[in-house]
């Protein structure tokens, strides 16, 4: 391809997805405008606002460690309904007492490690075993918290350990080290999904199962590790949630499922597979967690939350649209 | 073969039904009808020829009320016309056959034919009548062993397009277009569809007939419209008598005959693949096969004889009940396993066997090579683009830009990025399904050139076609396929297309012995 | 319970004319409770309300928080940066949110722990709570005295517990079995419904299934229990009798009409939400209790859980929610 | 193709559908055989035999009239993840004293109403607004929600209609009413789908929304039918459930979606739409229900009777596959 060549396309190369994004830049900024109308004198503060970003980051790590992983699966043309379920299993299992007798890095290893094996289940379940993502994991979801609520005996553990524990309230560079792991776990989603053959499987994978056999993908293999990833994922959310809670229990990360799968389609990931990316992913996420924290600040009381959120997240999703039409049109020109 | 309407020119005295007059549509980045002009009459056959990309199926469309019009004039039965919906074309008379088949697998062959306009009593389909209105139409197309009632799924391709066609008979239609009906039929089938044509163009039903099969259009046109890039660039010339070097002038702006490169004398070289009693029971029965490295070898045989399963389960994609498949003296089991030996499979069905459509056509193009592109499992795009570009050269592909959806992709461009992706060096085994269906006269003959060149570098081919004019040009070595047997070996030079049809055709040969 | 929502809070109007009850330093208290669409939790935090109306000098920062512990450490985030004076909280689970009650502690704000007990000393200034475990204990009790009184021997006991996963329902049915065991008793079946009509009426349908004769039923909680009973009456069973649980008006009411299997129901009264709120402005007015010596309130409470039955019933009648 | 290859084909004539839903039976008699082995001393008792089928089948009929809608709208593409939240705010509404006052025919009209307009809404986002039915009904659920608890005041609404409260405790010939309006819904669902150009046409519309397309199907308009008819179903599983519960409010109907979605999905509905059938989602929901039912007689405690669940829905599909695999086999010779 000659040098014009590409110079000529240049405006294509703005490909849907950066557009999609842009669109979610927008939602975000109406929600802090919203905020700053509303609530005047506390943004009028540099510092609270500082705080107050970096808060709504902290809020959107851990699921937004899972929503990467999540991504991953749906594009690969899968669901992943356990997420919630292994986040709780892997922290259950972290906080046992035999495991904290370990130290930080036997509880960080075992939820790493329940993580990816719960993950391989479900991989192997549906790979070889044939069932339908939605059943399998809707299963594993019942199941795993089943398994988490016996070895806890129901009961909330608390760890005693402190390097779990300052996980939370670490900072570097005046940053919270939740807001880092994120960071890392979006960079390396990114890398691995738009410039590894990992990746390029995916999309191939998801978009088109029979034409990546016949190209000779080992399908059946990939979509295994779709779910390992995903099972990962979910350990170091685990770990990011104990640290934050001080404690693990079987009821944690309550419908993170829907949240994660959410994000990721508001993100532009397409629910049948083939198509998304990482960056609206994590986008889709600080959508939620601003629209959560525009509650908090202006107090509204949960009822009236629901109500407005679902309108917020239809006009998320209209305005989004829109901007990508006219965007995209503006760009023919 | 005489039938009223084939006269070769216009009837005389027949009205224009359709007209129109500088007709544009544009998407974003094409301008894919640039003023178009045509005109139709009363019962004739008209046709469109035109390069892939060309525009034909963007015309149709519009015709059809799936596009709408930028600009231009379209009037039908000398009224204005600008269909909003497909409905609104339907209830005006024009009836469309889609080049991508547009059926619903899980309805069956009549909730198919009658989709949309079903024959209803305050809402509950009368399932006995519009099955035996659909039996009628199927008998009428030569085809009464169609169960009215099967689910379309169970069908094979060339059972889809019959219902295709029944659709679009089941419609009091005055003008039926038919985008390239033919490009997955077979000899005979071929014969059935023009009896039909003829029935219509009798009632005075008037038929566009798009298809890159020349001789074709010589059989059953009237007239003929050609494309070149969005532009009509000659109309109403007579079917029959128009030189063809006329017409592909037109098509192409330049002068290409419908030729097979030359094959050149080959040393006996020990087979590479070799394939004993492959047996799936129901498809096909103890084929036994070897290819050389260098040699072409082409199956011939109607659809639905088996080639394309035997072609599938040589490739591992299926897994035989009985039999071996031996590739460079190791046997072949998966598709992980075949690929990494060196075979490559261009499938029959472009969209759901090959293409990603969202994708853009370079990374369509190297769907089987990425890997070898990458650099310690990191992809490297720029190489891939590269490769890609130097593909579509190859094959003119139009437009010839490897960064857009192949979804936006015209079918017969579509088709080239198929057989593209096997093209892109390290395969030693090219097996080839129905490689050129959709693909233009100009494309053709450079798609020929490629696998001919392919060969002469030490490949080796298997080609299923149906077309048995390419399989005797292409081929080096000719297997004939029946009911699931290989019936008869020769080298291609030693049979004509007669032979061959008579080989496929009659029974006689094969007398008593089962598939 | 009601379908008027709101009406009848559970107040302290404190007309003894005592010194507390003056107008004193001006306190702003902030609360959060968890949300949960349940009468229970809702007539908390009604009372919390109600109650701080009722002092001049109180103002009340409600922060509503989500569906988890997460969501409720958020909005406690920002309560804590604008620095109320008491900080009343019945946190989703009382570990998780620990290290918020540490972190409002070290920042000079005294935290009242309404219900769901923090694990660390260090993390609350008072504690008030409901007695869960001496719920089962009495529920238990009740049921064993009863059955013991008709010389029934090897009774068939059933339970339907909330939430399972939640340590307070653990806590209750450890009461219960422990009063049940000094009766010689044991349940038969135990079948958890979501603190919710529907899940109530589910649960005990299935429990009916599966216990074709029963003694005795104690159920945790008199919301749900509108759906035990519903479902208790559309199975036509009436040969054993009911404790409910918490103590919501149409339980009560339904004690004292002796019309149903309902005979019975020990109290977890969501009042205790006004006094924190009262007890609340006293810590922040830096005041004891009047009837107690020390100057100060003390650590911690924890109420007692009462058995109603017909012949009590009257007295509570104004408490039910 | 020759006649030959046409009949040769033959034996496919028995549709996957009823092959699959053979399977069901087949894990439902394996399930009832499971608890006479468990329960031998109650199995015993005809009697108690026949109450146990008929509760079975009453606990089934809310969600299965629920399923029924969810398979309509998974069959025409889509999926409605506000199912219960449209249940509960029916529900709600339909037990106001405002709207108890005008007695069972306002309560009954009110909850039918309320659940055709939110299907309607959701039906509108979809079509014309181009919103991905998962964020839609998403949004729905979570508005629905936090509406229904701003009417009832967070409280539950005691239904005190006698004629409404009675639904749930009326036999007809012996058999429940519920279980008669469940079979009602079932048998109109069945012909809806099977034998009415609606019915038809919704299968074109999830399997080929092109083709529907081009056939001059107005794919938006019935789109939004099927939500609506998705309501309209809500709106008679509220009124079921309340009278079961003689009582309504916010939370009731929890997580009915997924258990709505997991039944169709068992009963063989493709979830990318086009195939699915009703029979086969009332086998998935009476599935689920004889679960419930075999955990309830034998006791099992919450964690474990989760860790069993998972299992049983991995082994159930599994058998449900096997069966259909031998079972086409056998019928290919
Ligand atoms: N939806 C679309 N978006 C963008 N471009 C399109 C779209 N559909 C068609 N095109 C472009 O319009 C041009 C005409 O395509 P069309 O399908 O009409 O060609 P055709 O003549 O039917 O070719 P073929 O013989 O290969 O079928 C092509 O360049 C194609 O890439
Ligand atoms: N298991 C199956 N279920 C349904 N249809 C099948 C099945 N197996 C094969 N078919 C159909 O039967 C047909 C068998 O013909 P096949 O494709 O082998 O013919 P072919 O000789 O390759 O012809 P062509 O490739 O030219 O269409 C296929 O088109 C396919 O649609
Ligand atoms: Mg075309
Ligand atoms: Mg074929």
């Amino acid at each position: 391809m000659t040098a014009e060549a590409v110079r000529a396309k240049k405006p294509r190369q703005i490909d849907d997805g950066v557009i999609r994004n842009l669109g979610l830049v927008g939602v975000l900024i109406i929600l802090v405008v919203i905020g700053i109308v509303t609530r005047p004198e506390l943004y009028s503060d540099p510092t609270w606002v500082r705080n107050n970003v970096l808060t709504i980051l902290q809020q959107a790590s851990a699921i937004g460690v899972v929503t990467v992983g999540m991504t991953f699966v749906i594009i690969g043309g899968g669901i992943d309904l356990s997420v919630g379920a292994i986040i709780a299993l892997s922290g259950v299992w972290a906080t046992t007492l035999a495991t904290q007798s370990y130290g930080a890095a036997g509880m960080i290893f075992t939820a790493l490690v329940v993580g990816v094996a719960v993950g391989v289940v479900n991989g192997v379940l549906i790979s070889y075993g044939r069932l339908v993502p939605f059943i399998a994991t809707l299963a594993m979801l019942v199941s795993a918290r089943g398994l988490a609520a016996q070895i806890s005996g129901k009961q909330t553990q608390v760890s005693a350990n402190d390097t779990i524990n300052n996980i939370a309230s670490t900072k570097l560079i005046g940053i919270p080290l939740l807001v880092w792991m994120l960071a890392a776990v979006v960079a390396a989603g990114w890398v691995l999904l738009n410039r590894t053959t990992f990746g390029r499987r995916t999309v191939a994978v998801g978009g088109n199962p029979e034409a990546a056999r016949l190209a000779g993908i080992n399908v059946k293999r990939h979509t295994l590790m779709l779910y390992a990833l995903s099972g990962l994922c979910c350990g170091i959310a685990a770990i990011m949630l104990t640290s934050q809670a001080t404690s693990a229990q079987a009821a944690m990360a309550n419908l993170y499922e829907l949240d994660a799968i959410a994000a990721a389609i508001i993100g532009g990931t397409l629910l049948s597979g083939g198509r998304g990316t990482i960056v609206g992913a994590l986008f889709g996420v600080l959508v939620f967690s601003t629209i959560t924290n525009l509650f908090a600040i202006n107090n509204l009381s949960t009822e009236v939350q629901n109500m407005v959120k679902g309108g917020i997240i239809v006009a998320a999703v209209l305005i989004q649209q829109f901007r990508y039409r006219s965007l995209t049109q503006l760009l023919k020109r | 073969m005489s039938a009223p309407g084939a006269t070769g020119a216009a009837v005389p005295g027949a009205a224009p039904v359709l007209r129109l007059t500088d007709v544009v549509k544009t998407f974003p980045g094409v301008r894919a009808l640039d003023g178009v002009q045509l005109e139709v009459n009363e019962g004739e056959v008209h046709c469109l020829l035109g390069q892939n990309g060309a525009g034909k199926s963007t015309l149709i469309k519009v015709l059809a009320g799936v596009h709408h019009a930028d600009s231009g004039e379209i009037s039908w039965l000398g009224e204005p016309f600008a269909p909003a919906t497909p409905q609104a074309a339907m209830r005006a008379g024009i009836a469309t056959i889609y080049q991508e088949l547009d059926l619903v697998d899980d309805l069956s062959v009549a909730e198919n034919a009658f989709l949309g306009h079903e024959e209803s009593r305050f809402g509950f389909t009368r399932r006995r009548s519009s099955a035996a209105k659909t039996r009628q139409i199927l008998a009428r197309l030569g085809h009464p062993e169609i169960p009215a009632r099967r689910l379309v799924k169970h069908l094979p391709a060339a059972g889809k397009q019959i219902v295709s066609m029944a659709r679009a008979l089941s419609h009091d239609a005055r003008l039926i277009v038919m985008d390239e009906p033919s490009a997955v039929l077979a000899h005979d089938e071929v014969a059935n569809l023009f009896r039909i044509i003829r029935e219509l163009t009798a009632q005075g039903i008037a038929v566009i007939y798009i298809s890159h099969r020349l001789a074709e259009i010589r059989e059953i046109g009237d007239r003929v419209t050609v494309l070149k890039d969005g532009r009509t660039t000659a109309a109403n010339l007579p079917a029959r008598t128009t030189p063809t070097r006329e017409l592909v002038g037109k098509m192409t702006g330049r002068s290409i005959e419908y030729v097979f490169p030359p094959r050149r004398p080959r040393d006996e070289t020990e087979p590479i693949l070799v394939v004993a009693g492959l047996t799936r029971h129901g498809e096909f029965a103890d084929a036994t096969l070897a290819v050389a490295p260098g040699e072409i070898v082409g199956i011939a045989g109607l659809v639905g004889s088996g080639r394309s399963e035997l072609l599938e389960t040589i490739f591992g994609a299926r897994r035989p009940d009985s039999g071996t498949v031996t590739m460079d003296g190791r046997r072949v089991t998966g598709v992980g396993g075949a690929v990494a030996r060196g075979i490559g499979m261009a499938p029959e069905e472009r969209k759901s066997q090959a293409l990603l459509l969202d994708e853009p056509v370079y990374k369509n193009m190297t769907l089987a090579s990425f890997s070898g592109f990458a650099h310690g499992g990191f992809t490297d795009t720029r190489d891939e683009r590269a490769a890609a570009l130097k593909t579509a050269d190859l094959l003119e592909l139009r437009p010839r830009d490897v960064d857009r959806p192949v979804r936006t992709l015209s079918g017969g461009n579509q088709q080239k990025v198929v057989v593209g992706r096997w093209l892109l060096g390290g395969t030693k085994l090219l097996l080839l399904d129905e490689p050129t269906r959709g693909v233009d006269v100009g494309a053709r003959a450079e798609l020929y050139q490629v696998i001919r060149g392919l060969a002469e570098d030490g490949v080796a081919v298997l080609l299923v076609s149906s077309e048995v004019p390419e399989v005797l040009g292409l081929a080096d070595r000719v297997l004939v396929m029946r009911e699931g047997r290989l019936i008869h070996e020769a080298p291609a030079d030693e049979l004509d297309e007669d032979t061959v049809l008579d080989l496929v055709m009659a029974g006689s040969l094969l007398e008593g012995e089962p598939a | 319970t009601s379908n008027d929502p709101g009406t009848d809070a559970q107040v302290k109007t404190n007309s003894s004319g005592d010194a507390n009850a003056a107008p004193g330093t001006k306190v702003v208290i902030g609360f959060s409770a968890p949300a949960a669409d349940h009468g229970w939790i809702a007539a908390i935090t009604n009372n919390a309300k109600a109650q701080a109306a009722a002092y001049t000098d109180v103002e009340l920062k409600t922060v509503e928080a989500g569906a988890d512990a997460a969501a409720q450490r958020a909005a406690l985030a920002t309560l804590i940066a604008q620095k109320p004076t008491v900080l009343v909280m019945l946190p989703h689970d009382g570990k998780e949110l620990n290290a918020t009650g540490l972190e409002a502690m070290r920042a000079g704000i005294p935290v009242v722990n309404l219900d769901r007990a923090f694990p660390s000393q260090a993390a609350y200034r008072l504690q008030i709570k409901g007695d869960n475990y001496g719920m089962g204990l009495a529920a238990g009790d009740y049921i064993g005295a009863q059955l013991k009184a008709k010389g029934v021997s090897n009774p068939i006991i059933g339970e339907i517990p909330g939430i399972d996963s939640l340590e307070l329902t653990q806590e209750r049915t450890q009461g219960f079995n422990t009063a049940l065991a000094a009766y010689g008793f044991k349940v038969a079946n135990r079948r958890p419904a979501e603190f919710t009509a529907d899940s109530g009426q589910a649960s005990a349908t299935a429990l009916l299934q599966a216990l074709p004769k029963m003694d005795a039923l104690w159920n945790h909680d008199d919301d749900q229990g509108i759906g035990v009973l519903a479902a208790i009456k559309q199975a036509g069973r009436s040969e054993f009798f009911m404790v409910g649980g918490a103590g919501s008006k149409a339980a009560i009411d339904q004690i004292i009409a002796d019309n149903s299997v309902l005979k019975a129901t020990v109290t977890y009264s969501p009042s205790m939400a006004s006094s924190a709120i009262s007890l609340a402005r006293l810590i922040g007015q830096g005041k004891g209790m009047t009837d107690l010596v020390e100057l100060q309130v003390p650590k911690e409470i924890t109420l007692a859980s009462e058995t109603i039955t017909k012949e009590n019933a009257a007295k509570y009648a104004k408490l039910g929610f």
